[in-house]
């Protein structure tokens, strides 16, 4: 085929951005807020928290004292970077991995426990009135994320909605459906994928040829752009220029956050089924504390004392919230039909009644569970 | 005050609704200069503007999407899906989010959303366009169904639904959106949910059915008066929750019941109100519950539509059937 | 001839089926190198070659397009969806597709394919795992809806619904995957569809069941007969169509007839059992049917699920409502 | 934001392909098969072929003779390029207004008469045994066409799957999930979006914010390429290349062909609520029929009395086709049962024998219908 007959009638280019190397060497200019030790020391903070929640969390699963549980391992820097740059009264729409932000947005430790220990009121999030409850079905929450963005906008609202979801995510057709209206409508919403490389089993390149995720966003026509997510300086950057474009009116963004998922997919995963625990190991080099880490020590002044202080903080924080959680009477099984509707239907009452009465014998009988 | 149509009256009620609160919100494909492909929404974007009344890209998982998100934030969205045979890309999102937000929030975040569709057969209208698959939704605890069969009812039972603090799928049965007309008072009331409306009051036998249907029941019950049988005719209108107390209050009184539904017969709701009169009218039956029925197979298209759809004629065969037994 | 569980004997249909025919094909998220995440496809893909045994993007809709469309060329197409919980975007494909192909070309192109699904609650699984929506599918003309609950009846059941010529819905009761163990000959043979199988004979009450609760029923059944009551168990294992006849020769013997399912009990499949008994079976019923099933409510995450799902007692509770009355 | 800071990591460029303009005029290098005046003709008469049945479809439903009906007019090239690409072993997924290349496919014009009149015969293909019948529900032939795609790939058959479907179907998430495979399984595919500005009511422009629908490609990591859909030598070129990549083995493409939808959306839309009669009259300059007759009346000798010949032609076809229509008895109701399992179970013969006692009552009594 010549040149001559085809015209080239549209162009785009993808761009990846990392300021702080895996040595925790600047490579790029530094954005504003990173310039303050406190603002580095406090997403540092918040990333070591999330991970000691994180190791606890699966030694309650492993005990018997918790259910099937997600780690964050290794990708702290994509949700902290996120929930440190949202304000509060945004709103965010998380998977089952974003803890990091979650924290930051006044989600209890206690509460994720609950939630993972089978318990709706772990998702009361009492704290936190206006984010969703973590979304387990894949890519469901990206038509809702413009929903809300819709309801923003239409108000004038100076809100952003965002949705979190994962490399495998992208494969499913709600989150096209969510980003191409948020581009057709110019929504205030940000999508961050987070790109861990896996989709429980399944690799990256399995899921798609697309070269970056980021190039989602043309099918759009949306801006998107690739991060290091395991970089969470420039993490944060590349979402408070995404979450001020969206509250200027600007429209929407898709940030892919190029990460690794350094656990099983779930407590309930053996992943050495599929994938070999080298190239794990070589993700440890890129590990996002310890880069910031290197940063601070380098920069900032960071040193063991504090470091030692703050791993002793969190896990107080952490012992505080599992005591939380196993103190937590059961909820009385009629409750189950509690939050259904704002008031029962006639129709069901009867099938409350049959569960208060049932529950009271078990209770008079052997204990619950 | 004019006698209007029920889907005048259906455009009614989202007027009066977008008029009485600024955050009712319309949209789905086609429903804004448009105004519908049944003209359900006919000049509601002139009148309230293309930030209330709006066409969405052509993707209904989306709009159930967004309708949830829309009202976890407050808004009451009012979702048209085109046809009744393009809502199943909708049921993820009802099933797995409309349905629990509040139950998995603990009450913290609500769903006060409509989904509309009109629904049934009987318009020779191309395939898929043609469906009754109401069963689906009635099966999804925290959900309400809602169909109406009348102008009146339309236009209350929608207000009823866009006022509901919990989501409702209102199916708008197509045949009859012109089929009738009644005087309609603009006057913002809504009708009660979660409960039957008495169509006619009879002695012999309870005929129970809904939405299009209405019509072939409430012919069926004038031509059995005429030979001497007299009918209880119910129409369900909320189909989930099921007022049963209702039917089981007729039925101890008439000792028979035929139910008429269009969709296909298995699982259909007409197996859960036969089942229930099976468990708790067993006494008062004096004859089998009978239900006529769409049957067990694909909805034809539209040359054997009518072979396909309860009639007249079968509903009262049917009808003779349990007055013959026991 | 080894002794092995209903997670096993699925494992080994799919095997003897991939085994048996170039057409047959495996595929699904985390189905190959995985082996599922509870390991259906254990080996396969090692065995069976990635071209035959695969994963797919995590699209749920596209592996019922794609096996729509493999099943249109003549593959068997054997497709899982990783929970039931996640079936849903699935439902429009297999509602206009997968179960009107043959009725839309007059016979020309054809659906044999299976969607294969763990499904049901009791393991303590987080949120959406423990789904029993199985009444959606059973509504479906044109659709076969199957549930296995032993290791003889999975393989027998599955490798009948790989050779079926029409689309299959093959729902398998994840809690009990692993509960018993059964010898199973890998002979080849598959068990008839569109059958109840008998798991016990009794003359008292019959006691209809499928899936993960036949477990609850036959302790129900055993603990009955120890007070001297005699209960005939049906296991339905097809649920769409449905095999009325067995229940209805059986309720004929006994009088009474109590149905155990999982799901939700608003049009459940149990009320279409319950409606047919009250239409076919009036008369030799000495008692209301009873259904004994999950509440109609979201299903709790797991603190609470014991308190949701059709208990023993429960079972027997109901028993002795219908063997009370009349 | 400075550059150093981001780097590009993927670049994309969609072409667009136009080789006989408004005029009729060569803009671009002739293809190969369109040095023959043969295959010229050939193109143009199915065209008017296309538009003769169109016509008086829409007049068999304006007198009641049938049901509602989609026109094809001013997208023949489109429709026609695709059918005269394909081999007939291939496999076409048409929506509801590819009857240019489906009669040149074998599906007889009474047949698609049969359809639009509520009939399933109609979708029974006598002569057509691969196709897909005509597929309502938007969008969701894309994931079939990759399934079907799937099965050419594993058995090593030199053939391609091709579905076609609209501007509005690209919103749809079935469509990304099915072109996101076809990449990632590089299938023998080729999906053609047959942008005719319209989805019923609703503009292009409302349905995305992408400035061109070929770049939904760049999602799925696929070829997208624009063809002027007008233009049916340029639309069976870019046709051909692309089959011919997915028959070789290089994957799939996805074409965005640009037409417009000249009739109402169905004979039951009436497009003047939502579009001004003049631009509809605009886009009549571009007519693919009257270019092509342009371009082989200069190059070819074709002249007014073949011209005459034609339309005879084709009008005796589509009478001949109209009269097979009119002429077919109706169905036997329980033929309903007949086709929904390969064997009736059980449990609905009753259904089915009701059915046939209450069709045969009616056939005694009142007729049908
Ligand atoms: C619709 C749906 N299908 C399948 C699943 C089961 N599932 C849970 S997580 C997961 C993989 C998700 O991968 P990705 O999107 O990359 O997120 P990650 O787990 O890596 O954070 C799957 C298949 C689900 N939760 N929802
Ligand atoms: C899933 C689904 N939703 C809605 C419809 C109703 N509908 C039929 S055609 C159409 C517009 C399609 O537009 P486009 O894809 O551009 O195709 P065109 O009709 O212009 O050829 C709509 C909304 C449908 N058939 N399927
Ligand atoms: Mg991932
Ligand atoms: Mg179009």
């Amino acid at each position: 085929m010549t040149n001559e007959e085809k015209k080239c009638v549209a162009q785009f280019e993808i761009h990846y951005t990392q300021l702080l190397n895996q040595q925790g060497e600047l490579v790029g200019p530094l954005p504003e807020f990173a310039a303050s030790a406190e603002a580095l020391i406090a997403l540092y903070r918040t990333m070591v928290q999330t991970r000691t929640f994180d190791t606890k969390a699966i030694a309650l699963q492993r005990t018997g004292k918790m259910g099937t549980y997600s780690s964050s391992l290794g990708q702290e820097a994509v949700s902290v970077g996120i929930g440190s740059a949202m304000r509060f009264e945004d709103v965010l729409l998380p998977t089952y991995r974003e803890y990091g932000a979650q924290f930051q947005r006044g989600v209890a430790m206690s509460e994720i426990l609950r939630y993972w220990g089978g318990d709706e009121r772990g998702m009361a999030y009492q704290h936190q009135p206006h984010d969703m409850p973590i979304t387990v079905p894949i890519a469901t929450h990206v038509p809702q994320c413009a929903g809300i963005a819709y309801a923003m906008k239409l108000r004038n609202e100076p809100r952003v909605a965002v949705s979190v979801l994962g490399d495998g995510a992208t494969s499913k057709g709600d989150f096209y459906e969510g980003i191409n209206v948020a581009g057709a409508w110019q929504l205030p919403m940000v999508v961050v994928v987070t790109n861990n490389q896996w989709a429980i089993s399944v690799p990256r390149d399995v899921q798609t040829h697309a070269q970056t995720l980021a190039q989602k966003a043309i099918a759009a026509g949306i801006p998107g752009e690739q991060v290091d997510g395991n970089d969470v300086i420039a993490m944060r950057h590349v979402m408070l220029n995404a979450l001020e474009r969206a509250r200027s009116g600007a429209g929407p963004t898709l940030i892919e956050a190029i990460t690794y998922r350094m656990h099983d997919h779930t407590t309930a995963d053996d992943a050495s089924r599929y994938r070999e625990q080298t190239v794990v190991d070589e993700h440890k080099l890129l590990d996002p504390i310890e880069r910031l880490k290197k940063y601070i020590t380098a920069h900032h002044n960071w040193d063991e004392t504090q470091e030692n202080e703050l791993h002793e903080t969190c896990a107080a924080e952490v012992e505080a919230a599992v005591s939380s959680y196993l103190e937590t009477p059961p909820a009385p099984p009629e409750t189950m039909f509690d939050h259904l509707y704002e008031t029962l239907p006639d129709a069901l009452q009867s099938q409350r009644d049959e569960v208060e009465r049932l529950g009271k014998q078990k209770q008079g009988g052997d204990d619950n569970g | 005050m004019a006698e209007i149509t029920i889907i005048e009256a259906v455009n009614l009620a989202m007027a009066r609704a977008l008029e009485n609160s600024p955050d009712v919100i319309i949209f789905g494909e086609d429903v804004g200069l448009n105004g519908g492909v049944f003209r359900a929404t006919d000049g509601l974007q002139q009148r309230y503007g293309t930030d209330r009344v709006l066409d969405t890209p052509l993707a209904e998982t989306l709009i159930a999407g967004m309708a949830i998100g829309m009202a976890s934030q407050g808004l009451r969205p009012v979702a048209e899906i085109q046809f009744m045979g393009f809502i199943y890309p909708t049921i993820e999102q009802m099933i797995c989010h409309a349905t629990r937000l509040r139950n998995r929030s603990r009450g913290r975040i609500t769903c006060p959303m409509v989904l509309r569709a009109p629904y049934g057969g009987g318009i020779h209208a191309p395939e898929h366009h043609s469906e009754s698959t109401e069963a689906i939704f009635a099966h999804m605890p925290g959900l309400r169904v809602v169909i109406p069969s009348s102008p009146l009812r339309a236009y209350g039972l929608l207000l009823a639904a866009i006022q509901d603090p919990d989501p409702v799928v209102f199916l708008e049965p197509k045949r009859i959106y012109r089929m009738m007309k009644q005087e309609v008072a603009d006057d913002g009331e809504a009708l009660p949910l979660d409960v039957c409306f008495q169509l006619r009051d009879g002695t012999d036998v309870t005929l129970v059915t809904w939405g299009a249907m209405t019509h072939e029941t409430l012919q069926a019950a004038d031509q059995l008066e005429a030979e001497g049988v007299s009918c209880d005719v119910i129409d369900v209108a909320t189909i989930k929750p099921l007022d049963m107390e209702t039917i089981l209050n007729s039925v101890a009184r008439t000792g028979r019941c035929v139910i008429v539904h269009e969709a296909a017969r298995t699982c259909g709701v007409g197996a859960e109100i036969a089942a229930q009169l099976a468990e708790h009218g067993l006494l008062s039956l004096f004859a089998p519950v009978q239900r006529v029925t769409g049957y067990d197979t694909i909805m034809p298209m539209f040359k054997l539509e009518n072979d396909y759809m309860p009639s007249t004629d079968r509903i009262i065969a049917a009808v003779k059937k349990t007055l013959e037994e026991a």
